[in-house]
């Protein structure tokens, strides 16, 4: 069984592909569940699947908190819980292994190459994620804390785009009529491609260049962003790896075979930038 | 003689109408002008418009320009509030139109009109379904139009696969954040739908039956209205209200982002037609109204924006004024205040 | 005048009262007094402020001016419920009760058997059943309300107020639409009442029932006491010209059958076995232009729901209607209205008004609603329609702009017959068309059908009044349990063989 | 004959039954005591805002900020907890009350101003919400033994299956729905003020005083249900129930409540949400479905319920013609 957090971006789109594509390829009979961003759903789909007595259970928690007491059924069912793409706040125990990145280290990532690209001397505006969640409270606390090293590296702005490109466009256009025109800011550091794909609109139509006159920075990695970049409206992505099926699945086997797995499989993405761009949008675009 | 005495009449009793006409267009207008004042204070840029590249350019040309696809939405859910109605699926409406928009643009060498009118039937289709299951099967709207509310984000994302299909092209473009003489050609989208519309509502018989139809629609039965034709055709307009719109929002990121395009857009159009004066009981609807509301909300929205508040207190913000407007516009509020002011003088 | 000198015995008084609605000054310094053990009509033309001077007591509406002196003490209720428990119990015009509630909830609301602060259903179904045996009623109490014809409902409402105990008794029109047993068993009440030392305001437009019934009466005209006399001492004619404020000549005039010989010129209309199951026996029935066609029967004798097959309200599962030999498709209330027909519905609370729209809208909904969207009425003509009417029918109302919701009861119907009257249908049907309209308006009324009538138009009338149908009727169906057992014409009708033919 | 009030009713139970019995031909685990557990449990939350609701919309109103209420009562009960150190008893109480209080507030508003209740609620729902981001924007465990004793308490049933403490509060809160609903003279005025207004208030009904305690009613629930989800996840997260409302008035109009008000039942809405419930295990026992097919679903199901229902109730009524 496999709970997905739901389909809300692209990115999780091709998450979802790429683990029925694995398991398809190694013959698994995946039940998917897609639980529309929330939470109970999820509970309720990890109960059915105890029910139906699962070899495993992949789950992709919308939140962090909140897993106890359904982890530990699927424990007392004897059935092995992996976390896909984020942690959850529980005991240890209660779970097989987490397949994931980190939100906060890829915050430091992006903020880490924004401060190498303007040799510390930035003021930047962030477009967040909806606000409350993790993915945003993350990447925000990532960013900031490596910030903070750089006393001229300051964050004259900071607004929710709820992850979407509207959103990242309509807030992008306030910053630049609040900034004079776009004139004080010097890089958009976003918390996903779809926003800084929304913002570098903006941007053109207030008769600016993107990725040259304002610096992007975005995370996720989804093909659209590589287009962008090879273009050179936007400057630098980190991605987040989506094809965590493999592992999730071997740490399943392994355990079924009586070993162990590490808690942690961690599978952050690299830093992508506009030399590769092209010829990483050739290749996932297909 | 009582032709003279007819004449005197009749100017005395028109004149009491068109003076509480004003007033209920006096709440909603101070309300938008405070906002816009508030705006200017926090923002002092908020007032300069700029000819950037040839067009209009400036905060108060955002509020328009961003207001223009919630005020499409607004204005066909007015409609559908006045005849005793609401329509929860616009934003699924606005999904699906904007994926069938992008994949027909990606996958088709059909001509940019074509693929508009495509769109806009498929919002008519939709709209056709609710008003079938409120009319015919005496769905109550509210449940009628979640099956689409839920069920339309599902088709526009099989439509689109689940990805943000993005396109290109001129035409296309030009809807999204395009010109015409300065002025944003989705602005102008907008006011001729709406004044075709106004139109075709007032100018006609069919806004008195839309308005009789919410207010009873058994007696308007019996007086002969098709009462469940004009059903149908309320959702009808605001499916294709909510099409355009939908068309609006694809163009303007090119891209159809069939999980986010529209999300809520329901409630802030609800809240516009209340605000507009509307009751949900329906029986009246006032598009002129309906599109101050819009701009209130918007205004709002991009003042907030402009203020640099901290996310986590937009809601709130948002929620409080709202709160203030309602209770200002509130006629029985109204009166409480008229009647303290007069005590006071007494 | 005479009253004043009781006022020191008076239970309930009232003192320089006023109230104005937007443009409407519907009471200016009304002074009324009720002493224990009397009935009292409250009479005046429509919209003279009857219902609001009694809203005003009441708490329904806050009162503009003066005072309210119940059992000595001045009250300021704020609202129906304060009225209630102080001990006025009120029947307010059109049937307030809740439709979706059954008839024992309804009668027992607020004052159900509590044990332990929970209700207990089985002595309040009792007494519910108790409370309607009084009246005569026996129906089954614990199906909805809404399921029952208004007049039942008008029933329920007269015994809920009843079985209250309070000292005083309002009932605004609430004999609207019973019929003579009906009106007979009330009377009885409410003399039983008087008799222990209740008090009773009766508002009523029949003129029968004040002298009837009544000890005194109060006038009203224009919001304002005309005076109040013993109805012993006051002749019927200077009733009504205290009511209306000027002499009704015509008033008699309609009451003899008139020999207009109608030529059956234009139109004619059959209805073949026209029925449906579980609601109406197949019915036959012909009308020619010019004629009007009286339908009587008791409650429930379904004289409403041949109205409604004939004009496509309901579906029927038989039968068939020609106008001048051809067959006329009647699938819905369009189609009939494109054939020429009108129905005024009996209940104008549910079927009639649209409260929010205006006078004028109301007014030419049926029309426009016949000439179809595409063509709207002008401006100006809807105007000069709606004004016209307004004077014809003398609907009280400021301007033509009112929401027909906030006009007295009486002056809604008018404005619904207005409706259909603009329509100029070649076969009307009223329903109860003259329900809570005041004697001048009456006449009036019955005037501009007569007048119609001359002019081709075939009409059927179904009315509880049987003065009213022999008054002006051609012809009379009497109705029974569902069916039609007679047909009487010319000399024929008088109201002791519609009586029997009723009765048989 | 049976009395036609209860023909939706007797609609909703027959659908319910069908639906129930669809799931155990077609997967065999379903007959299991387990799924009838997990259904009561994981739908409890669900299932108690949804009678607040029904009173709400039996009076002929309608409240939108349930769901955020339940999000901030788990986001205050944590601050309570977790900031204050209060015990989780004594969170619960203040909850409860600052959530009933809300919802009386709300009602106060719509009846002394007039003001159309979908509107407050919206505010009061963004309100709400903006108050949860505002307190904690993070989701953070409520650790404390008592959460974790009543999250682990349960009463086996025949079969894998068992009542867990959130369903016997639930249950609870169903009967309490009833009680109040059909013995009270509160809940008989909120069906008299439902069916219509106007005259309810002319038969000397408090209308006022009703309609300030059916909301502060619903807030009640509503807050007992974030109490109910804050300890079934022993978390809170400000953007927990997002949507919740519609699902919670989904149920309550499956289960028979007329949204105009004034007829329906509670124990409808109960059998509405385990309908819910079903609809989704049904989905997630398939599991073969993608997220779109998922919504897809969902939707043709509570089409075709509805639809079913309809025709259900339209068959026993037989006559009834409905006008336009
Ligand atoms: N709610 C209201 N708002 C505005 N005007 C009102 C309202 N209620 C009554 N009026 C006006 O007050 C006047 C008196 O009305 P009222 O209902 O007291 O008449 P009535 O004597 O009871 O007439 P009827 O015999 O037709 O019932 C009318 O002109 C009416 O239009
Ligand atoms: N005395 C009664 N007992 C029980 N039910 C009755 C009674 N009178 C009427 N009804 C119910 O009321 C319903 C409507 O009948 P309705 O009153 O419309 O007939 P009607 O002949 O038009 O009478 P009227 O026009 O005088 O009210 C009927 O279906 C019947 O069930
Ligand atoms: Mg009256
Ligand atoms: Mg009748």
């Amino acid at each position: 069984g496999f709970s997905q957090i739901g389909s809300e971006s692209g990115w999780r789109t091709s998450e979802t592909a790429s683990i029925k594509a694995e398991a398809e390829r190694r013959g698994i009979d995946l039940k998917f569940s897609d639980a529309q961003q929330k939470q109970e759903n999820q509970i309720k789909a990890v109960r059915s699947f105890i029910a139906q007595g699962v070899d495993g259970i992949l789950l992709a928690p919308v939140v962090e908190t909140g897993w106890d007491q359904v982890l530990q059924e699927a424990k007392d069912a004897g059935i092995p819980v992996v976390l896909v793409d984020r942690g959850v706040a529980a005991s240890e125990d209660l779970y097989l292994t987490k397949v994931a990145s980190d939100f906060v280290v890829e915050g430091a990532l992006a903020a880490a190459w924004l401060a190498a690209e303007t040799n510390g001397v930035c003021d930047v505006v962030e477009l967040q994620g909806t606000v409350g969640s993790s993915a945003a409270n993350d990447r925000k606390a990532g960013f900031e804390s490596v910030v903070g090293n750089f006393p001229a590296i300051n964050i004259i702005r900071s607004q929710s785009g709820d992850f979407t490109r509207s959103g990242g466009k309509e807030v992008m256009e306030s910053f630049l009529k609040a900034e004079d025109g776009g004139k004080n800011i010097c890089a958009v550091y976003a918390h996903n491609d779809d926003m800084a794909l929304g913002a570098v609109q903006a941007i053109k139509e207030a008769g600016l260049k993107p990725g040259a006159d304002i610096l992007i920075v975005s995370i996720d990695a989804v093909p659209d962003i590589f287009k962008a970049m090879a273009d050179g409206d936007t400057n630098a992505t980190i991605e987040l790896n989506p094809h965590l099926g493999g592992p999730s699945f071997d740490a399943i086997k392994t355990a079924k075979d009586g070993g162990t797995v590490d808690k942690w499989i961690k599978a952050n993405g690299p830093l992508f930038l506009p030399d590769t761009a092209a010829e990483e949008y050739a290749k996932r675009s297909q | 003689m009582t032709g003279l005495e007819d004449r005197k009449n009749q100017r005395k009793t028109t004149m009491p109408f068109s003076v509480k006409l004003n007033r209920q267009w006096l709440g909603p207008v101070i309300a938008l002008l405070l906002i816009i004042i508030g705006n200017g204070i926090i923002s002092p840029g908020f007032f300069t418009i700029r000819i950037v590249d040839g067009h209009l350019y400036g905060s108060l040309v955002d509020i328009v320009h961003r207001g223009a696809s919630t005020v499409l939405v607004a204005v066909g859910m007015a409609i559908v509030i006045g005849t005793r109605g609401i329509d929860l699926s616009v934003g699924s409406i606005i999904a699906i139109c904007g994926a069938v928009t992008a994949v027909l643009i990606r996958d088709t060498s059909l001509s940019p009109f074509v693929i508009l009118l495509i769109a806009l039937a498929a919002g008519i289709v939709c709209g056709l379904w609710n008003g079938m299951l409120v009319a015919y099967l005496d769905i109550q709207p509210i449940i009628a139009t979640l099956i689409l509310m839920v069920a339309g984000r599902g088709i526009a994302q099989m439509i689109t696969g689940g990805q943000i299909v993005t396109f290109h092209g001129p035409f296309f473009e030009a809807i999204g954040s395009g010109y015409l003489l300065g002025i944003p050609w989705r602005v102008i989208i907008a006011a001729v739908l709406i004044a075709g519309l106004w139109a075709v509502m007032r100018k006609t018989a069919l806004g008195l039956f839309v308005e009789s139809v919410g207010g009873n629609a058994r007696a308007s039965r019996l007086a002969g209205i098709d009462a469940r034709g004009i059903k149908v055709l309320a959702y009808v307009i605001s499916g294709l209200c909510s099409a355009m719109a939908g068309v609006i929002i694809a163009a303007d990121i090119r891209g159809a982002d069939a999980n986010n395009a529209g999300l809520w857009l329901e409630l802030d159009a609800i809240l516009a037609v209340v605000i507009g004066g509307a009751a949900l009981m329906g029986g009246r609807f006032y598009l002129g109204l309906t599109v101050i509301g819009v701009l209130i909300i918007q205004a709002l929205t991009t003042g907030i924006l402009l203020s640099g508040l901290p996310s986590q207190y937009t809601l709130i913000v948002k929620a409080a004024v709202v709160m203030v407007v309602l209770l200002v516009q509130a006629p029985k509020a109204r009166d409480m205040i008229l009647r303290a002011m007069q005590r006071k003088k007494s | 005048m005479a009253a004043m000198t009781q006022s020191t015995s008076a239970i309930l008084s009232v003192r320089g009262v006023g109230k104005v609605f937007p443009g409407v000054k519907a009471l200016q310094n009304v002074d009324f007094d009720l002493v224990p053990g009397e009935i009292h009509a409250l009479l005046g033309e429509n919209g003279a402020g009857k219902s609001t001077l009694i809203k005003v007591i009441t708490g329904v509406h806050p009162r503009d001016a003066g005072r309210v002196i119940f059992n000595g003490t001045d009250i300021h209720p704020q609202h129906p419920g304060e009225a209630q428990n102080m001990g006025i119990s009120t029947v307010y015009q059109e049937v307030n009760l809740v439709p979706t509630l059954s008839v024992a909830e309804n009668l027992m609301l607020e004052r159900q058997n509590l044990k332990w602060g929970f209700i207990n259903w089985k002595p309040t179904i009792a007494a519910a059943r108790d409370a309607l045996a009084t009246l005569g009623l026996d129906i089954d109490v614990e199906r909805p309300l809404g399921s029952y014809s208004v007049a039942i409902q008008q029933l329920v409402a007269i015994a809920r107020a009843v079985a209250l105990d309070a000292r005083v008794l309002i009932l605004d029109e609430p004999t609207a639409s019973l019929d003579a047993e009906e009106i007979k068993s009330l009377f009885q009440i409410m003399r039983d009442l008087r008799g222990r030392g209740m008090g009773i305001i009766f508002v009523t437009h029949f003129l029968d029932q004040v002298y009837a019934v009544t000890d005194r009466i109060t006038v009203l005209r224009n919001g304002q006491r005309v005076g109040t006399f013993v109805t012993a001492d006051l002749a019927r004619i200077d009733l009504i010209g205290h009511m209306l404020g000027r002499e009704l000549a015509e008033v008699s005039s309609h009451r003899h059958h008139d020999e207009r010989g109608f030529t059956g010129k234009g139109n004619q209309i059959q209805i073949k076995n026209l029925g449906r199951k579980r609601m109406l026996h197949p019915v036959s029935l012909e009308l020619s232009g010019g004629e009007i066609v009286g339908l009587a029967g008791l409650l429930g004798s379904g004289r409403t729901e041949l109205a409604e097959l004939i004009f496509g309200a309901q579906k029927a599962d038989s039968g068939l209607v020609f106008i001048n030999g051809e067959p006329v498709m009647l699938r819905s209330p369009q189609h009939a209205i494109r054939s020429g027909f009108a129905l005024c519905p009996e209940d104008r609370k549910q079927d009639g008004i649209v409260a929010e729209l205006s006078v004028r809208e109301n007014i030419i909904l049926a029309l426009q609603g016949r000439r179809g969207w595409l063509r709207p009425i002008p401006g100006a003509e809807q105007q000069k329609i709606a004004d016209d009417m307004i004077r014809a029918l003398g609907i009280a109302t400021p301007d033509r702009e009112k929401p027909v919701g906030q006009l007295s009861g009486g002056n809604q119907q008018k404005v619904i017959l207005a409706r259909w009257l603009v329509a100029k249908p070649l076969f009307l049907i009223l329903d109860e068309p003259t329900r809570g309209i005041d004697v001048g308006a009456h006449a009036d009324i019955i005037k501009l059908i007569k007048e119609l009538c001359d002019e081709g138009l075939a009409l059927l009338v179904a009315s509880s009044e049987l003065e009213e149908i022999v008054a002006f009727a051609d012809r009379v169906v009497v109705m029974r349990d569902r069916e039609k057992v007679s047909e009487l014409v010319g000399a024929e009708i008088t109201q002791s063989r519609i009586i029997e033919a009723i009765a048989r | 004959m049976i009395n036609e009030r209860y023909y939706p009713l007797l609609a909703t139970l027959a659908v319910c039954a069908l639906l129930y019995g669809y799931g155990i031909y077609e997967h065999r685990a379903f007959s299991d005591t387990y799924v009838l557990g997990n259904l009561l449990t994981d739908n409890a939350f669900l299932i108690v805002t949804a009678i607040g609701m029904t009173f709400v919309i039996l009076s002929g109103g309608i409240d939108l900020s349930v769901g955020s209420m339940i999000a901030f009562v788990g986001v205050l009960m944590a601050e309570l907890v977790g900031g204050f150190g209060l015990h989780p008893l004594a969170a619960v109480v203040i909850a409860m009350i600052v959530g009933t209080g809300f919802g009386g507030f709300m009602g106060y508003l719509i009846n002394k101003f007039d003001i159309q209740p979908f509107i407050i609620t919206l505010a009061g729902m963004f309100f709400l919400r903006g108050m949860c981001f505002v307190i904690n924007l993070d989701s953070v465990p409520i650790s404390h033994s008592f959460v974790s004793d009543f999250g682990s308490f349960r009463i086996p049933l025949p079969g894998r299956g068992w009542l867990s403490a959130s369903a016997l509060v639930m249950l609870a809160a169903v009967i309490v729905g009833i009680v109040i609903a059909h013995y009270t003279r509160f809940g008989r005025n909120v069906y008299a003020i439902g069916g219509d207004r106007q005259s309810a208030e002319l038969l000397g009904i408090p209308v006022g005083r009703t309609t300030v305690q059916v909301y502060a009613l619903s807030g009640l629930f509503s807050s007992l249900a974030g109490v109910v989800f804050a300890f079934y996840t022993a978390s809170a997260y400000p953007l927990a129930a997002v949507g919740v409302e519609l699902d919670a008035i989904a149920a309550v109009v499956i289960g028979g409540t007329l949204l105009t008000g004034g007829m329906g039942f509670v124990i409808g809405t109960f059998f509405g949400g385990i309908i819910m419930g079903v609809i989704q295990t049904l989905i997630s026992f398939d599991g073969s479905l993608n997220s779109w097919w998922t919504k897809i679903m969902i939707g043709a199901l509570l089409f075709g319920f509805i639809v079913l229902q309809r025709l259900i109730t339209r068959s026993f009524s037989g006559l009834r013609a409905g006008a336009g």
